[in-house]
């Protein structure tokens, strides 16, 4: 069947699809940030996996690259659903489709 | 000219001050005059012709220039003592005259002016300068004929006697034009090369200006002309009858002395010119002027002398009988220059510029007397009332008349009919000029007759004018009587000094033969004249109410020369319907064709905004607007994806992604 | 002179690794594939049993204590010296009626207590109860206990949401913010341990700590910021597992029963049993961290099997906890925070650095003095400032938007 | 080995789908916990045993509770009233689908290319803490300072602004 790789390559692919799928077709603001998440974590399991049947596992390339990314995924979540919540406070809606006035 | 320009400034009760400087300064200019005269004497007397100039430059333009000048010449040295002698004894006497009247002041100025301008004119060795000199003597004849302003007929004559003057004035100026493109100078004198001396002459000649003139005689032509606006010849004497309107004082220097000989000092400085064209050719010569030019000028002075004549017999005022003899004697002044030669006409002008101004003082007095009456049969028997101005009148009248002998006026004409007896070519003018002479002895001694014989016709008693008045009078009178000893034929002493040919004293030329049967047929003629007049006004002195003697008999005559042979009327017929027709035309020219034409470039005008509107509305208009909505539509459509919907720009960065990624793995397929 | 002496008595040391011996005895049996899978299982099978049995025993233990402090007897029906409550409350607790509130959302009402349970467990695998003793001896060990340990505040959350009620929505809130600030200091305190043995692995640091000097121990305790870290993880573990001071969120006077006042019956015996075990496991870190784990006390105490000393100061640590829930009042939630963020971490992150500077300053007195001092003089400024400052000031009331 | 990579992608992906269709907010937070949890034994599975353990504890422990927090202070745990998907959400879908095929796509045409090695790399913690201080230093000073300005920011964004005097 598919080698290892590719089948960790696919599921990340289906994943990021879903994320993708997710940030789109969902109405909620949080529920696009989660998307997102999903995405940055289908990304992760991507280096991983290229890490993992990668040419040169000792050099930690990959690895390194997906803590990082999962640190700045935390941070990015965290500034993410702050804004969330000081445009809930300001609108009273999380409805994205609400959400589309510039103004202060 | 600096007196007229103080005198300007005073105020009017300044009458004392304008009036002393007015005389003191022309004192001055004949005191100046008679040194000049000295000096050209001296020259004479050595035999050789005085010619000095003084010349600058006044206008520099291009490379030519445009020189003034004065010159210095036996003809100026007589004519400046002349003028100033003139002038200064009419300023005394017009003390007098004009003492109660409230102009004063700016009486004076204008004489002041006119003296300048005068002698400027005799002086100036630049046709140019004599032309301004000449413009100003016309201004100042308007001011001082205008004088009395309120009268409507005094600015009439005024206006009269400027635009005639004027008139010629413009044939004069071509002249002057014509001569300076030829000659590229306007100096007379100017080391050789001046317009009058043979080189310029000699280029002068050569060219034709057709009707077989010659160019010189052609421009001489043209400055007779100017000549005879301001001389009053025949065709433009109509202002100087008019001219009387203005102040006694005023007619006597304008009509007797200066103005008038203006003109005639005109042809004699340009006579050379005019002079060219004449096959035999010699400066000065007597009377060998039988070019063109010169023919023209006598038979015009031949005509205007027995025109005027003839006018003057049926006149009733005192003034305008002495104008129109002024016109005749002007003729024969003219007729003098073109037979005779500078000399003659020149000698002429200076008795006549005595005797003349003598009558016209006499004159004013009369008037002055008479409380302002001016129609002589009005008055009568002022024998009796205004004995010494009787007495001078009468010498004046004689002189004018050309009483044998003793008279200067008997000489100087005497030389003009000499001349015209003399001249080869046209045998006409002198028995006109004959003819003239009668006429003159006659209207002359029925003036007198309706003056001062008889008894007072007026409605209040004359009186004797007072000395500062007489003075003159009595003085002009004696140069009337003695200065017809310098141009006898006996001794030619004025011929020789204007020629500066030393003048020997000889009795044989008098009593050559040919002379003696002039002499004898001049006094015939005049001895006619007196006796004639005598007869008709002398024994019984005319009633105020009855028409005139000679009307009684010649009364078909009588009604034309009194209505000055009706020349205004035909004047005003010609000329001035021209002009009136001539201002209609160009008003319906103006009205018609320009007016046509600025409504038609109008309606352009229009058209071409109305194109504009159209153009404008539907082209850029449309245009334009079409556009804006185009780019506002498109730039709605942008503005639609910047909806700040984030999902938007989420599926369009996949989008995006997507078909990079297609694009990249479509391209790079092996 | 720094040894770790060894029980050379063939007979204690049999002792000490008895329950090695019998697991081995045991997976004897099975085919060799499976022996692997088999040890883990047994490995399992024994927690699961043990922890549970000790809840039992603490809760009794508890409820005497607090009778003790609170001068009065505590249960002694139930068999003699009441030791046979527990069986007594499960019994209790198995029978009683299971309400679920209606429109409670089912699947992550029943799932929460679950949750707790499982993860809870899941952080025993990694503690060295023993020499040999450890379930699975993982290179980033405590990592995984942390990982773990974080699941608790997601089920605590799933259960105060589940039950759609507001009292317990709020106590759940409560308790994860808590838990959340805490774990911070939880995790920045263990980090100095591990800077110094410079191993996640817990068995490590263990055996970082079995060693002896003369007499004593190396235990992390007996160094300054030893001390200071094991102060900070003790408060921390007291709010991570909502006991005594900090069990705010279950304030019986205000909140009910906070997150779990919607649990009855079993469930809610699970509850009690997830938030014992939480105790047992972050105490038994806190041993195996600071209090040298299964290694004797004294040099010459060594002959003693090194479970025993395990449990000894697990419930040694318990009893700590039970003593302060029964002398401490409890704190107010903003104290609670005011007191983490302002004080707990500052002093954590401090100790850090004191810890570096103990690591590379070499042997000798001097280190000593320095990270003394400085941890003192902290303590100190920072004591004085945070609190002095906290004079009541007029009671404001704020009312929700 | 293939079975558990199978069960434990099924697991993810099931967690991923149940994030995006499920109606209540906060059943879509635990489906992405499960997601986590599922990508975190996926990682173990790599033998990447320190990235499971940090996604575990970042995620799960941390960015869960952050969501649940953030939905339960936006109100999002009511229903909302008109319906969860957005209105163009079958454009969503095809875009997904279309992004999922080309990077299926991509990948199936290029696995072949990447030379395989199955040795397992035997990562200790202390390696990566080498490398960490190493290697990388640079970007883990860059971290730490983005997660500070990350915390800071997040406070001061989403602090409560004192009541403007009205």
């Amino acid at each position: 069947m598919t080698t290892p790789l590719a089948g960790y390559l696919l599921v990340a692919a289906l994943l990021f699809a879903i994320g993708l799928g997710g940030a789109l077709v969902r109405r909620n603001a949080i529920l696009v940030l989660i998307g997102i998440e999903l995405m940055l974590n289908a990304a992760n399991l991507n280096l991983i996996a290229f890490w993992r049947f990668g040419p040169h596992p000792e050099a930690l390339t990959g690895m390194m690259f997906a803590i990082f990314s999962i640190a700045v995924a935390a941070a990015e979540a965290a500034v993410g659903l702050g804004l969330v919540i000081a445009i809930y406070r300001h609108t009273n809606t999380a409805e994205l489709d609400k959400i589309d006035r510039m103004k202060g | 000219m600096v007196a007229s320009g103080i005198i300007a400034l005073l105020k009017q009760p300044q009458r004392k001050l304008a009036s002393t400087l007015a005389i003191g300064s022309l004192g001055f200019s004949l005191l100046l005059s008679f040194i000049a005269f000295a000096h050209v004497l001296r020259g004479w007397a050595h035999g050789s012709v005085v010619r000095e100039t003084v010349s600058f430059t006044w206008l520099q333009f291009g490379h030519s220039a445009v020189d003034l000048g004065w010159v210095l010449d036996p003809l100026a040295a007589v004519m400046l003592v002349m003028v100033s002698f003139v002038g200064l004894l009419i300023f005394i006497y017009s003390v007098g005259y004009m003492a109660h009247d409230e102009n004063f002041t700016r009486f004076f100025c204008f004489l002041s002016l006119f003296a300048g301008a005068m002698l400027g004119v005799v002086i100036s060795n630049s046709l140019l300068l004599l032309f301004m000199c000449w413009e100003i003597v016309g201004l100042t004849s308007y001011l001082l004929i205008g004088f009395w302003y309120q009268k409507p007929a005094a600015a009439a004559a005024a206006k009269k006697a400027f635009i005639t003057t004027r008139f010629g004035d413009i044939f004069f100026f071509l002249g002057i034009v014509w001569l300076f493109s030829q000659t590229g100078t306007l100096l007379f004198y100017n080391h050789g090369i001046g317009s009058l001396e043979p080189l310029s002459l000699a280029v002068l000649v050569t060219q034709h200006a057709g009707l077989g003139l010659s160019a010189a005689g052609a421009i001489g032509l043209l400055i007779f002309a100017g000549a005879v606006g301001k001389s009053g010849q025949l065709p433009l004497h109509v202002w100087l009858p008019d001219a009387m309107e203005g102040p006694t004082p005023v007619s006597a220097l304008i009509h007797a002395a200066t103005m008038v000989a203006a003109g005639v000092f005109l042809v004699a400085r340009v006579y050379p010119l005019m002079a060219a064209g004449a096959p035999i050719m010699s400066i000065g010569a007597q009377p060998g002027g039988t070019s063109v030019a010169l023919t023209v000028v006598t038979w015009v002075g031949a005509a205007t002398a027995v025109f005027a004549a003839l006018i003057a017999v049926a006149q009733n005022d005192i003034k305008r009988i002495l104008a129109y003899s002024t016109v005749s004697q002007l003729g024969y002044m003219m007729a003098g220059l073109g037979l005779g030669g500078v000399a003659v006409g020149m000698f002429h002008l200076i008795t006549h510029a005595f005797f003349k101004a003598l009558l016209f003082l006499g004159a004013g007095s009369v008037i002055h007397g008479c409380h302002e009456e001016q129609d002589i049969r009005r008055m009568g028997g002022l024998k009796v009332d205004m004995p010494l101005t009787f007495i001078t009148y009468a010498i004046g009248m004689l002189a004018l008349c050309g009483f044998p002998i003793f008279f200067s006026g008997f000489w100087s004409k005497d030389g003009i009919l000499e001349a015209a007896q003399h001249s080869s070519v046209i045998k006409g003018p002198f028995y006109l000029l004959v003819f003239g002479a009668l006429l003159t002895a006659f209207y002359m001694t029925r003036q007198v007759c309706y003056v001062f014989l008889g008894y007072w016709r007026g409605p209040k008693p004359a009186y004797e004018s007072p000395m500062v008045m007489t003075l003159p009078l009595v003085i002009l009178a004696f140069f009337a009587m003695a200065l017809g000893l310098i141009g006898t034929p006996a001794w030619p002493w004025f011929h020789a000094f204007l020629e500066g040919r030393a003048a020997e004293f000889s009795v044989h030329s008098l009593i050559e033969p040919g002379f003696l049967l002039l002499m004898a047929t001049s006094s015939l003629v005049v001895f006619l004249g007196l006796g004639f007049g005598w007869r008709l006004y002398g024994e019984k002195s005319p009633k105020p109410e009855q028409p005139d003697a000679l009307e009684k008999s010649v009364p078909w005559l009588w009604a034309p020369l009194r209505d000055r042979l009706y020349v205004d009327e035909f004047y005003g017929v010609t000329v001035i319907a021209f002009y009136a027709w001539w201002g209609r035309v160009a008003d319906w020219i103006d009205r018609r064709v320009w007016g046509g034409i600025v409504a038609l470039v109008a309606w352009i005008f229009a058209l071409w905004a109305q194109l504009n509107r159209l153009l404008d509305i539907n082209w850029v208009d449309g245009g334009f607007d079409k556009t804006c909505e185009e780019l506002s539509e498109g730039g709605g459509l942008l503005a639609s994806l910047q909806s700040g919907r984030v999902q938007n720009y989420l599926r369009i960065l996949a989008v995006a992604v997507v078909a990079l990624a297609v694009i990249l793995f479509w391209s790079s397929r092996p | 002179m720094i040894a770790t002496p060894e029980a050379t008595n063939p007979f204690f040391v049999n002792l000490d690794q008895i329950f090695v011996f019998l697991s081995n005895w045991l997976v004897g049996f099975l085919p060799a594939v499976l022996r692997p899978v088999a040890g883990v299982v047994l490995g399992v099978v024994a927690i699961v049993c043990v922890f549970p049995g000790l809840f039992a025993l603490t809760t009794v233990f508890e409820r005497k204590g607090l009778g003790r402090i609170q001068n009065r007897i505590g249960p002694n029906r139930v068999g003699p010296y009441g030791l046979f409550q527990p069986v007594a409350d499960g019994i209790k607790s198995l029978t009683k009626e299971d309400i679920v509130p209606l429109r409670a959302n089912a699947v992550v009402h029943f799932l929460a207590p679950l949750v707790l349970v499982v993860t809870v467990f899941m952080g025993f695998a990694v503690l060295p109860m023993g020499r040999n003793m450890v379930l699975v001896d993982m290179d980033a060990g405590l990592l995984f206990f942390f990982a773990m340990g974080a699941a608790t505040e997601l089920s605590v959350f799933m259960a105060g949401w589940s039950s759609r009620n507001k009292y317990s929505l709020l106590g759940a809130m409560r308790a994860v913010a808590q838990m959340i600030s805490y774990e911070v200091v939880l995790l920045l305190s263990s980090v100095a341990v591990v800077m110094i043995t410079g191993s996640l692995s817990l068995p490590k640091i263990v055996a970082a700590q079995n060693q002896y000097t003369g007499v004593f121990p190396h235990w992390y305790i007996f160094t300054p910021w030893g001390l200071a870290g094991f102060l900070m993880y003790a408060i921390a573990a007291t709010a991570e597992t909502n006991r005594s001071p900090f069990d705010l969120p279950e304030g019986e006077s205000e909140l009910v029963a906070g997150y779990h006042t919607e649990y009855s019956g079993f469930k809610f015996a699970l509850f009690f049993l997830g938030e014992y075990l939480a105790m047992f496991s972050i105490s038994g870190l806190g041993t195996t961290l600071f209090l040298g784990g299964w290694s004797a006390p004294f040099s010459f105490l060594v002959w003693v099997p090194s479970w025993f000393w395990f449990f000894g100061k697990v419930m040694l640590s318990i009893f700590v906890f039970i003593w302060m829930r029964g002398t401490l009042p409890r704190l107010r939630q903003d104290q609670l925070m005011n007191f983490a963020w302002k004080f707990v971490l500052p002093f954590t992150l401090l100790n850090l650095l004191v810890t570096a500077l103990w690591r590379f300053m070499g042997e000798g007195w001097a280190r000593w003095m320095v990270c003394t001092v400085i941890l003192v003089a902290a303590y100190v400024v920072m004591g004085r400032v945070e609190m002095r400052s906290e004079h009541f000031g007029r009671r404001s009331y704020r009312y929700a938007e | 080995m293939n079975a558990v990579f199978y069960i434990l992608a099924a697991l993810t992906l099931a967690g991923g789908l149940a994030t995006v269709l499920l109606k209540q907010l906060v059943h879509c937070a635990l489906a992405v916990t499960v997601a986590f949890a599922g990508l975190a034994l996926l990682f173990l599975q790599l033998d990447a045993q320190f990235a499971g353990f940090a996604q575990i504890l970042v995620y799960i422990g941390a960015v869960a509770i952050l969501i649940v927090f953030a939905i339960l202070l936006t109100r999002g745990s009511e229903l909302p009233k008109d319906g969860v998907f957005s209105k163009t959400w079958f454009l969503g879908l095809v875009i997904a689908a279309a992004v999922f095929a080309v990077l299926g796509w991509a990948v199936l045409a290029s696995v072949s290319a990447v030379p395989q090695q199955n040795a397992v790399p035997s990562v200790t913690v202390r390696d990566i803490g080498i490398a960490l201080v190493g290697r990388y230093v640079l970007p883990l000073e860059i971290v730490a300072l983005l997660l500070t300005a990350a915390t800071i920011g997040a406070v001061i964004v989403a602090m409560h602004e004192k009541e403007r005097p009205r």
